[in-house]
C-alpha cells in the first residue's frame, strides 16, 4: 500500500504538473507531492523497521533495510530541494533564463526523475532496476540542457551518450546474470528477483559472475562517476540548472551505487573471492585522487563540487569494496551524509552565483556580508564536506579510514592524499567567496532557508549523536551486504 | 548442428556482417539502411530461436523488434535527416583498415571471452553469443570513430542490437517485463536524441560533435 | 560538588553561555559584558575542578549517552586532564577579563557576535580536548578547536593576511589531526582487530599490548600530528602568520593554551596509551625538541612585528617542553624513574609557567596594539612613559619568559637543566657524551630569549618614540589591566613557591613513571627546592626575592639619608650633538650582530638602495623562514603539477570518453575476468 | 639554631664589598707597574666610588623609572651572589639558596637590566652597547655551562660549597678533563667581566665599548652602585672559578678556626690571579667585534673536550 503511494504520487503528480504547466502554483504542487512521497517513504521505513524485509506486489518489490533507508534520504532529498527549487526557479524566470515551457518540462520531469529513482531502490527484480537507471538518465538527459546554451547542450549530450553506453554495458552484465541465473532459478521472471538470486548466489557460476560484474562495474560505475568513467559528471552538474546538480550528485549517484553493491553482493556469493571487492577500491581510489587533485584547478564553483562528488562516491566505493563490518557501516553512513551535506552545499551555491550572476569563483566574493545564511551554509557545509567535525562526514571518514589501516594498511597514504588535497584545494576556494566584504555587484535575493538549516542540522546531528534505530539499520544492512 | 541452429548462425554472421558494414559505411543513408537490415536479421534470429525453443514469449519480442528497430527507429532518422539536410554529406573517418582490423581483433576477442560460457550453456544457439559480443563492442567502436551526431546514435543503437542479440541468444530472452521495459527505453531516447539533434543543429549550425569541445580542464 | 560536576558544570555554562547569546546581539557592548563573564566564570570552575583533581589524585570516569552508536563519548578526569584543565582555566579565566577591555575597542567598528560565540567554542574544545576518554570523541573536541580558533583568526577577514593565515593555519592542523587519527585507528586496530567499536576507547588501548612496529608507527603518526598543532619545526609554519593577526586575547589562548594541548596529547599517547616504549622514541622527541628551541628562538630575534616575535618565542618554548618530555622518555626507557619523574616535571612546569608569562605577554603586545593602533615595533618607542602600568607587567613577563630569578621561567629551565646534568648516569655512553651538547644548546637558547626580550622590552617601551608623528597614546582600562596584573601575579607566585606547586604535581609523574620527587624536592622544607638530594643541587626563590628586595632597600635608603637632587639634563651622548628619533638602535638594528653570527640558518636578503630626495640611503632587510623554500613550496608546486597533468583527463572531446570506457571494458576483461 | 655561620655570612659579604675594589685597584697598580707607570695606589678605585656617592645625579630628560631602579638592583643582585658563593667557608647559611646555574641566572638578571637601562635613554650608543653585550652573553653562557657540566661530573654536584667540599676530602689528583674547564672559565671570565681582549674598562672610544657604552649616561650613585657591581661582578666570578678549581684553604663546617688561614689563602690566590689577569691583558689587544664570536667559540671548544675528556680519560 504505502509502496503504491509512494510510486503513485510521484507519478501521479509528474503527469499533474505537465498538465498544470506553468501556472502559480506549480511549484506548490510539486513540493506537496514529494512532501507526500517523503510522507509515504517514512511510513514504509516505519513498517520495514517495525516488521522486517517486506515482499510486495508479487515479488515485484522487495524492501529492506539496506534500500529502505537509501528510499527515505530519496524522498527527503527531494522535498527540500522542490522548497529550495521554488525560490531558486522563481528568480531563474525573474531573470529570464528560462520560459514558461521549460518550466512546466522541468517540474513534471522532476517528479519523474524521482519515480525512477525510487523504482530503481524498491524493485526486486534486476532487470527492471536496470530499465529504472535508464529511466533515471533518460529523464534528466533534457533538464541538464534545460538553458540551452551551447555548454549545456554539449553537457546534456555527453552525458545522453556516455551514460548511454555504460548502461548498455550495464544491460549485458544484466543479461549474463540472468544467464546463470536461469541454470539454477530455471527460466521467467523468478531468476531476476534479487530476493530469489541472493539466496542462491552461492550456486551461481562463478566465471559467468565474474565476467557479468565486470559490465555491471563498467556500467553501473559510469552513473557513479568512477574514474575514467567520470567524464559526463563535471558537466552535467556544471551546467545543470542547480537543483538538478543537488539531486544528481545528492541522490543518483547514491542509487546508482546502490545496484553496484547489490551485484557485487551476488558476484561475492558466487565467485567466494573477493575480486568484484578489489575491483571497487581500485576504482574507489583512482575516483579519489583524480577527483582531488581535479579539484585544485577548478574555476567554475559548481564544477568543483561535482568533483567533490566524484570524489565522496570514491570513498564510499572504496570502503564498500574494503568490506568488513566497520567499514560497510562507515560506507552506508557516507552516503547518508554525504548526499545531505552535498546537496545543502549545491542549494547554497546555486544562490551564491544568482547573487553574482556568475558561476566563476573569482568573481564570488563576501558572501557572508552579502547574505549571512548562504555564506555561513556554505562555509559550514564544505567544512562537513572535507570531514570536519563534529559533522557526520567526518564519522563516516573516520570510521572508513581506520578500518583501511587495518585491512589495507599499504592504501592508507594514497587515501590521505587524496583527502588532504581535497581538504586544501576546497578551503583555498571557498575561504576568499564567503570571507571578505561583499562586491557592489552583488545583488542580493530570497533564500531558501529552510532546506539549507535542515540538511545542516541533520548532518549535525548525525556527527554527534546517531540515533539507535538508525544504527540498528545500519547493522542489518552491513549483515545483509556480508 | 540441426536446421535451426544453422539458420541462427547464418543470421548471426550477417548481423556480425552488418556490423562491420555500419563500422565502415560512409554515407548516411548506407547507415540508416545497413541498421534497418540489422534489424530485420535479428527480428528474425529471434523468430526462428522462439520457434525451435517453443519459447512463445519470443514472438513478441521479435514483433516488438521487428516494428521498432525495423520500421519506427529507422523512419524517425530519416525524416530527422531530411530535416536536417543532412542526407548528402560524406563523412570523413580516421583510416578504415585500422578500423576494420580493430574490429576483427574484438571478434577474436570476444570469441575468447565467451569460450567458457559456451561450454557451460546448453542452449542451440550458444555460439552465436560471441557475435552478440561481439556487435556490442563493435558498436562502441563505431561510435569512437564517428563524428556525426547522427551515426553516433546509430552506432548506440547498433550497440542495443547487439544486447538484444546477446539476450536471445545466451538465454531464449530476458522475461518479458524486461524486453518491454528496454524496448520503452529505447523508444524515449529516440524521442530524445530527435530533440537534440535540431538543439545541436541549431546551436552549433552543424551536427559535427567535434565541435563540443568547450567543456574541459586543460589550458 | 565533585571535581566532574564542576568541570562539567563549566562547560553546561559554557554551552547556555552559547545558547543565550542570541538575545543580545542588538545590544553588543552588553553581549561583551555578559558572555566574558560568563565564560570567566566557567573557567573558574574548570580551574577547580582541575585543581582538586590533582591533589584529590581522583580518577573518575563518565559516558555520555551520545556518539557513535556502540561508541558512546566516554569522558574521564585523571590528574594529567586535571593538571591541563588547571592550566587553560587559569590563563582563560585571567584573559577572559582581560578581553572585556579589549573587545569592547571593536564595538562600533564590525559586529563581535560570531567573535564571541567561537571563542566560548574554543574554550569548550579545549576542555573537552584534555577530557575526552575515547578516540572518537577526541578528534571531534580536537577539530573543533582547531576550527573554532580558525574562525577567530579570520576575525578580520578583510585582510589578506589573516585570510592566508587562517587558510595555512586549517591545512596544517587538519593534516594532523588525520595523522592523529590515524595512530588511533592503528592503537584500536592492535587493540580490538576491529571486531567493533569498543577499541576505540582509550582503555582498551591502555590495556593492549602493541607490537614493537605498530607501536612505532602509532607513535610516529601522532608525534607528527600533535607536532603540527604544536608549532615544532618544521611543521611551525602556520603559527608566525597564525598569531599575530588574530585578536589579541585569541592570539593569548592559542599561544598560551591551545598549543598545550598537543603537549597534553603527546603525553598521553606516549606515557599512558602506549606505555612502554624503545630509548630511541625519547631521542626523536628530544632531538625535535632542541632544534625547534634554539630556532624558533633565533626566529624570534629576527622579528620586527612584536606579536610574530611573541609567536616564534611559543615555538621555542615548545621545544624546551618537549626537551623535557624527550629526556623523561629517554630516563624511562632505561630504568630511572626518578629522573624521569624529574624531567616529567619539569616538563610539566614549564607547560604551565608558559601558559602564564606568553599569556601575560600576548595581553601586553595586545595593550599596545590597542593604543598605538601598531604591531611594527621599528615605529613604537618610549611607550613605558604613557603607558606605565602595561609597560611594568610586560617587563615582568620578559623576565619570566627570559629565565631569571626569581620569576616562574626560571624554575622550569633550571629543573631542566637539572635533568640534563643527571643523565651521565645513563647506561649508554653515546647518550652521555651527546645529552649535554643538548644542555648547551638549551643554555644557548635561554640566553638568545634573555637577549629577544631586551630587543623586545627595549625596542617597544624604551627610549623616543620611532614613529613620524607619535598619536595620543593612552593607558589602557582597568579591565585589561587587572587582566594582566593577576597573571603577572601569578608568574612571581609559581616562581616564589616552586615546591608547593612540585609537590600538588607530583601525581602525574607518579601515575604515568611510577615515581615522585616531591619527597626529595621539599626534604628542606618548602623553602629550598633540591630536586634529587640538596647536597646535589639547591635553589630557593623566596631567599633571593626577599635579600634582594633587603639590600635594595637598604642601598635605597642609605643613599638617600642626604638629600641629593636629581638634575634633569639633555642627553651627553658622548657630547654628540642634535641627537634625533631615528639614531637609536631599532629592532633590526639590535638583533644584527646574531644576525651576523647565525645568518646562515636563514635565508637572509639584504640592500641598501640610494634614492628619495637627496640621495637618502634606504635599507631593506628580509629573513625569510628557510622552510618555505625547502618544504612547503615544493609540496605545492608537485600537487599543482599533478593537477595539471591530471587536467589532461577531462580534455572535452567526447570520442576520448568513449574511449577511455572501451579501454577500461577491455583492461578489465583482460586482467579480471 | 647555629650563630656564627650567620656572622661569617656578615663577615663575607663586607669582605667582598671591600676587597673588589681593592683587586680592581690591585690589577691596576700591577698594570702600571709593567708598563712602567706610576699607581694611583691600591684604594683609589674605593676613593672613586666613595666621590662618586658624593656627587649630584644628571639625569637624562627621558629616563624612566627603569633607568634609576637599574642600579639599585644590580648592586643588591651582585652582593646576593657574594653571599652565595664560598670565599671564606663553606658553612654560609645562604649557600644553599643557589647553585651555580642560578648564580649565574643571578647575574643574568644584573645584565637584562644594563641592556635595558642602555636602550631607555635612546640613544644609539646605548642600544649598540646592550645588543652587543647580549650578543657575547648569549655565546659566553653554553660554554659556561658547559665548564660547570665537566666540573658537576668530577663532584656530583652543581652547588659550589659541595663541590668545594668534595674537591677538598677527595685526594688530589691531576685531571685532564679540569685542566680544559680551567681554561674555558678563564675565556668565559674575560667575557662576561668585560675585560681586553673582549671589551676594554678603561675606554672610552665609541665603536670599542660594550659595557661603558650602556652606563655612559649614568652619574653620581648610580654610576657608583653600577662601578661598584662590576668590580664586585670580576672579584666574585674569579672566586667561583677558585671554589670550583682550587678550594684548597677554604673553611670547612664547624671550623672557626681555620678562617684566619682561609683568609690568607684566600689574599695569595687573588693576587695571582690578578698577575695572571694582567699578564694577559698586557700580552692582547682588543678583537673587533666579530672576533669575538671565535674567541668564546674556543672557550667552548675546550670546555666540551673537557667533558669528553673526562668520559674517555678518567
Amino acid at each position: 500500500m504505502m509502496l503504491l503511494i509512494l510510486l503513485g504520487i510521484s507519478l501521479i503528480s509528474a503527469i499533474i504538473l505537465a498538465f498544470v504547466g506553468d501556472r502559480k502554483f506549480a511549484p506548490e504542487i510539486n513540493i506537496l507531492g514529494s512532501a507526500v512521497t517523503f510522507l509515504a517513504g517514512l511510513g514504509l521505513a516505519i513498517q520495514v523497521y517495525a516488521q522486517g524485509p517486506i515482499i510486495a506486489g508479487g515479488k515485484f518489490f522487495f524492501v529492506d533495510a539496506f534500500n529502505v533507508y537509501l528510499t527515505v534520504l530519496t524522498s527527503f532529498v527531494s522535498m527540500t530541494t522542490a522548497i529550495f527549487s521554488r525560490r531558486y526557479m522563481r528568480r531563474e524566470r525573474e531573470h529570464g533564463r528560462i520560459g514558461h515551457k521549460r518550466i512546466r518540462f522541468y517540474h513534471s520531469m522532476f517528479q519523474l526523475f524521482i519515480f525512477a529513482m525510487l523504482l530503481a531502490l524498491l524493485t526486486n527484480n534486476v532487470g527492471v532496476l536496470w530499465i529504472a537507471m535508464e529511466l533515471a538518465t533518460l529523464s534528466t538527459v533534457l533538464l541538464v540542457s534545460l538553458y540551452r546554451t551551447p555548454t549545456a547542450i554539449e553537457a546534456a549530450w555527453k552525458y545522453f551518450i556516455l551514460c548511454g553506453v555504460g548502461i548498455a554495458q550495464a544491460l549485458f552484465g544484466t543479461v549474463l546474470l540472468y544467464f546463470a541465473a536461469e541454470k539454477v532459478l530455471g527460466e521467467g521472471g523468478e531468476a531476476l528477483l534479487w530476493t530469489n538470486l541472493s539466496q542462491v548466489s552461492d550456486k551461481l557460476e562463478p566465471t559467468v559472475l565474474s565476467l557479468a560484474f565486470v559490465f555491471l562495474m563498467v556500467g553501473y560505475g559510469t552513473k557513479v562517476g568512477l574514474v575514467p568513467l567520470h567524464n559526463w559528471l563535471p558537466d552535467a552538474h556544471s551546467e545543470g540548472p542547480t537543483p538538478i546538480s543537488a539531486v544528481l550528485s545528492g541522490l543518483l549517484l547514491n542509487i546508482a551505487l546502490y545496484a553496484l553493491v547489490r551485484c557485487k553482493v551476488l558476484v561475492d556469493g558466487a565467485t567466494g573471492t573477493h575480486r568484484a571487492g578489489y575491483i571497487m577500491m581500485g576504482f574507489g581510489l583512482l575516483s579519489i585522487l583524480v577527483a582531488s587533485f581535479s579539484l585544485l584547478r577548478q574555476k567554475d564553483i559548481k564544477r568543483m563540487f561535482a568533483y567533490s562528488s566524484i570524489e565522496h562516491m570514491g570513498i564510499a566505493t572504496f570502503a564498500f569494496g574494503l568490506g568488513g563490518p566497520i567499514a560497510t557501516f562507515g560506507a552506508l553512513l557516507h552516503m547518508l551524509v554525504h548526499s545531505l551535506t552535498k546537496s545543502s552545499i549545491f542549494f547554497t551555491v546555486g544562490h551564491a552565483s544568482q547573487m553574482h550572476s556568475t558561476q566563476e569563483m573569482s568573481r564570488i566574493r563576501g558572501l557572508i556580508k552579502g547574505n549571512p545564511l548562504v555564506g555561513w551554509g556554505l562555509m559550514l557545509g564544505v567544512m562537513a564536506i572535507v570531514g570536519m567535525p563534529p559533522f557526520g562526514v567526518f564519522t563516516s571518514e573516520f570510521l572508513i579510514l581506520t578500518a583501511t589501516i587495518k585491512d589495507a594498511p599499504l592504501l592508507t597514504p594514497f587515501f590521505l592524499i587524496g583527502l588532504a588535497v581535497a581538504f586544501a584545494a576546497l578551503f583555498r576556494r571557498v575561504q576568499p567567496m564567503v570571507s571578505g566584504s561583499a562586491p557592489s555587484s552583488q545583488q542580493s535575493l530570497k533564500a531558501a532557508n529552510l532546506p539549507v538549516i535542515l540538511h545542516m542540522i541533520l548532518v549535525l546531528i548525525l556527527g554527534i549523536y546517531m540515533p539507535d534505530f538508525l544504527s540498528k539499520w545500519f547493522h542489518t544492512a552491513v549483515e545483509l551486504l556480508k | 548442428m540441426n536446421l535451426a541452429a544453422q539458420i541462427n548462425s547464418i543470421l548471426a554472421a550477417l548481423i556480425l556482417l552488418t556490423a562491420f558494414g555500419l563500422l565502415v559505411q560512409r554515407r548516411i543513408y548506407g547507415l540508416l539502411h545497413l541498421f534497418a537490415w540489422q534489424g530485420l536479421f535479428l527480428s528474425i534470429s529471434t523468430a526462428v530461436v522462439g520457434y525451435t525453443a517453443g519459447a512463445h514469449h519470443l514472438y513478441i519480442s521479435s514483433v516488438l523488434t521487428l516494428l521498432l528497430k525495423v520500421l519506427l527507429l529507422p523512419y524517425i532518422l530519416y525524416v530527422l535527416i531530411h530535416r536536417l539536410q543532412i542526407h548528402k554529406d560524406v563523412e570523413t573517418m580516421l583510416n578504415v583498415p585500422t578500423t576494420m582490423l580493430i574490429g576483427i581483433a574484438l571478434v577474436i576477442f570476444s570469441y575468447h571471452l565467451t569460450s567458457p560460457i559456451r561450454e557451460l550453456s546448453t542452449l542451440v544457439t550458444r555460439s552465436t553469443l560471441a557475435v552478440a559480443l561481439a556487435t556490442v563492442m563493435l558498436g562502441l567502436l563505431m561510435m569512437i570513430t564517428r563524428r556525426n551526431a547522427v551515426t553516433q546514435i546509430i552506432g548506440f543503437l547498433a550497440m542495443e542490437n547487439g544486447l538484444f542479440f546477446a539476450a536471445t541468444s545466451a538465454t531464449y530472452g530476458m522475461p518479458l517485463v524486461v524486453e518491454l521495459g528496454v524496448a520503452l527505453d529505447i523508444l524515449i531516447a529516440a524521442f530524445i536524441f530527435g530533440i537534440f539533434f535540431f538543439h545541436i543543429r541549431t546551436t552549433f549550425d552543424s551536427l559535427d560533435v567535434e565541435q563540443m569541445n568547450r567543456l574541459k580542464e586543460e589550458d | 560538588m565533585s571535581q566532574f560536576e564542576s568541570v562539567l558544570f563549566s562547560i553546561i555554562l559554557l554551552l547556555s553561555t552559547l545558547a543565550i547569546i542570541p538575545l543580545f546581539i542588538r545590544r553588543q557592548k552588553l553581549l561583551i559584558y555578559v558572555t566574558f563573564s560568563l565564560t570567566g566564570i566557567s573557567s573558574i570552575f574548570a580551574v577547580l575542578g582541575g585543581l582538586w583533581t590533582v591533589s584529590g589524585r581522583v580518577n573518575q570516569s563518565i559516558i555520555l549517552p551520545i556518539g557513535l552508536p556502540d561508541l558512546p563519548i566516554h569522558l574521564r578526569l585523571d590528574p594529567l586532564s586535571g593538571f591541563f584543565l588547571t592550566v587553560i582555566g587559569l590563563l582563560s579565566f585571567f584573559v577572559s577579563i582581560y578581553s572585556i577591555g579589549y573587545i569592547k575597542a571593536f564595538v562600533g567598528k564590525r559586529s563581535v557576535t560570531h567573535l564571541v560565540i567561537f571563542y566560548c567554542i574554543f574554550l569548550m574544545g579545549m576542555f573537552s580536548v584534555v577530557l575526552s576518554d575515547d578516540a572518537f570523541s577526541f578528534l571531534i573536541s580536537w577539530e573543533v578547536m582547531a576550527a573554532a580558533s580558525y574562525f577567530l583568526v579570520m576575525f578580520e577577514d578583510e585582510r589578506t593576511e589573516n585570510r592566508r593565515a587562517g587558510f595555512l593555519y586549517l591545512v596544517v592542523a587538519h593534516v594532523g589531526a588525520i595523522a592523529i587519527l590515524l595512530s588511533f585507528g592503528i592503537m584500536a586496530g592492535a587493540a580490538t582487530g576491529f571486531k567493533g567499536f569498543s577499541g576505540y576507547t582509550f582503555d582498551a588501548m591502555r590495556q593492549t599490548e602493541f607490537s614493537v612496529g605498530w607501536a612505532a608507527a602509532a607513535f610516529l603518526l601522532a608525534f607528527f600530528g600533535f607536532a603540527a598543532k604544536a608549532g615544532v619545526i618544521p611543521l611551525h609554519i602556520w603559527l608566525p602568520e597564525a598569531h599575530p593577526v588574530a585578536p589579541s586575547n585569541v592570539s593569548a589562548l592559542m599561544s598560551g593554551v591551545m598549543l598545550k594541548t598537543a603537549i597534553y596529547g603527546i603525553i598521553r599517547v606516549t606515557f599512558d596509551l602506549i606505555g612502554d616504549f624503545p630509548w630511541w622514541w625519547g631521542a626523536v622527541v628530544l632531538i625535535f625538541g632542541l632544534i625547534t628551541a634554539l630556532m624558533g628562538i633565533l626566529y624570534a630575534i629576527m622579528q620586527q612585528d612584536i606579536k610574530r616575535l611573541l609567536a616564534y618565542s611559543s615555538v621555542e618554548n615548545i621545544g624546551v617542553i618537549l626537551i623535557g618530555i624527550g629526556l623523561a622518555m629517554i630516563f624511562t626507557s632505561f630504568e630511572m624513574p626518578l629522573l624521569s619523574a624529574l624531567a616529567l616535571t619539569a616538563a610539566l612546569y614549564h607547560t604551565l609557567n608558559h601558559a602564564m608569562f606568553k599569556g601575560l605577554l600576548f595581553m601586553g603586545a595586545g595593550a599596545v596594539l590597542h593604543a598605538t593602533k601598531e604591531r611594527n615595533m621599528e615605529k613604537m618607542g618610549g611607550l613605558i612613559h604613557k603607558m606605565p602600568w602595561t609597560a611594568a607587567l610586560f617587563l615582568v613577563g620578559c623576565v619570566s619568559i627570559s629565565a631569571l630569578p626569581p620569576f616562574n621561567g626560571f624554575v622550569s629551565e633550571w629543573l631542566t637543566f637539572q635533568a640534563f646534568l643527571l643523565s651521565p648516569s645513563l647506561p649508554s655512553p653515546l647518550l652521555n657524551l651527546l645529552i649535554p651538547l643538548g644542555a648547551t644548546l638549551v643554555a644557548l637558547t635561554a640566553a638568545l630569549a634573555a637577549a629577544c626580550f631586551v630587543k623586545a622590552f627595549g625596542v617597544t617601551f624604551l627610549g623616543h618614540w620611532r614613529g613620524h608623528h607619535s598619536p595620543h597614546i593612552h593607558e589602557v582600562d582597568w579591565f585589561m589591566r587587572s587582566g594582566m596584573i593577576l597573571t603577572a601575579i601569578s608568574c612571581l607566585v609559581l616562581g616564589v613557591a616552586p615546591t608547593l606547586v612540585i609537590n600538588w604535581i607530583d601525581v602525574l609523574p607518579e601515575q604515568l613513571i611510577g615515581d615522585r620527587i616531591a619527597a626529595s624536592a621539599g626534604e628542606f622544607g618548602w623553602l629550598w627546592l633540591t630536586p634529587i638530594a640538596h647536597e646535589r643541587a639547591s635553589y630557593s626563590g623566596p631567599i633571593v626575592l626577599i635579600v634582594v628586595l633587603a639590600v635594595l632597600l637598604l642601598a635605597y635608603i642609605l643613599l638617600h639619608v642626604r638629600k641629593s637632587a636629581i638634575h634633569r639634563a639633555p642627553l651627553w651622548d658622548c657630547g654628540f650633538e642634535k641627537v634625533t628619533n631615528r639614531m637609536q638602535y631599532n629592532a633590526t638594528s639590535f638583533s644584527m650582530p646574531i644576525r651576523r653570527i647565525f645568518g646562515f640558518l636563514f635565508s637572509i636578503k639584504e640592500q641598501v638602495l640610494k634614492g628619495g630626495k637627496g640621495g637618502t640611503l634606504h635599507y631593506h632587510l628580509k629573513v625569510r623562514d628557510r622552510f618555505w623554500g625547502w618544504l612547503y613550496m615544493p609540496v605545492a608546486d608537485i600537487s599543482f603539477y599533478v593537477a595539471r597533468k591530471i587536467g589532461r583527463l577531462q580534455q572535452g572531446r567526447i570520442q576520448a570518453y568513449l574511449i577511455y570506457s572501451f579501454i577500461t571494458i577491455i583492461v578489465l576483461l583482460v586482467f579480471f575476468r | 639554631m647555629r650563630i656564627y655561620p650567620f656572622i661569617i655570612e656578615i663577615f663575607q659579604i663586607a669582605i667582598v664589598l671591600i676587597l673588589a675594589p681593592i683587586f680592581i685597584g690591585w690589577i691596576r697598580m700591577l698594570k702600571c707597574w709593567f708598563q712602567g707607570r706610576t699607581s694611583a695606589g691600591l684604594f683609589q678605585p674605593l676613593r672613586d666610588i666613595m666621590k662618586l656617592f658624593y656627587k649630584d645625579v644628571v639625569l637624562a630628560e627621558n629616563a624612566s623609572w627603569i633607568f634609576r631602579f637599574t642600579p639599585y638592583l644590580v648592586f643588591a643582585v651582585t652582593v646576593l651572589a657574594g653571599g652565595i658563593i664560598p670565599i671564606l667557608s663553606v658553612d654560609l647559611p645562604l649557600s644553599a639558596t643557589a647553585d651555580v646555574i642560578a648564580l649565574i641566572a643571578l647575574f643574568a638578571i644584573a645584565r637584562f637590566f644594563i641592556a635595558l637601562a642602555g636602550m631607555d635613554i635612546g640613544t644609539a650608543f646605548g642600544g649598540m652597547g646592550s645588543s652587543r653585550e647580549m650578543m657575547i652573553a648569549s655565546l659566553a653562557e653554553p660554554a659556561m655551562l658547559m665548564a660547570i657540566f665537566t666540573v658537576s661530573l668530577v663532584s656530583k654536584s652543581t652547588s659550589l660549597s659541595q663541590i668545594v667540599q668534595t674537591i677538598t676530602h677527595a685526594e688530589f689528583i691531576l685531571r685532564p678533563s679540569m685542566a680544559f674547564a680551567i681554561l674555558a672559565f678563564i675565556l668565559i671570565t674575560i667575557a662576561e667581566t668585560g675585560r681586553i681582549p673582549v671589551d676594554n674598562p678603561a675606554t672610552h672610544l665609541e665603536l670599542t665599548m660594550i659595557h661603558e657604552a650602556m652606563i655612559l649616561e649614568y652619574s653620581g650613585r648610580h654610576l657608583a652602585l653600577i662601578e661598584w657591581a662590576g668590580m664586585m661582578k670580576l672579584f666574585l666570578f674569579t672566586s667561583i672559578g677558585i671554589a670550583s678549581f682550587f678550594p684548597w684553604g677554604i673553611a670547612a663546617v664547624d671550623n672557626l678556626f681555620q678562617l684566619p688561614a682561609a683568609i690568607i689563602f684566600m689574599a695569595v690566590k687573588f693576587c695571582i690571579v690578578g698577575i695572571v689577569l694582567v699578564l694577559i691583558e698586557l700580552g692582547l689587544a682588543k678583537m673587533r667585534i666579530f672576533r669575538v664570536p671565535e674567541f668564546l667559540g674556543s672557550a667552548f671548544l675546550f670546555a666540551s673536550l673537557g667533558m669528553i675528556s673526562y668520559f674517555i680519560l678518567e
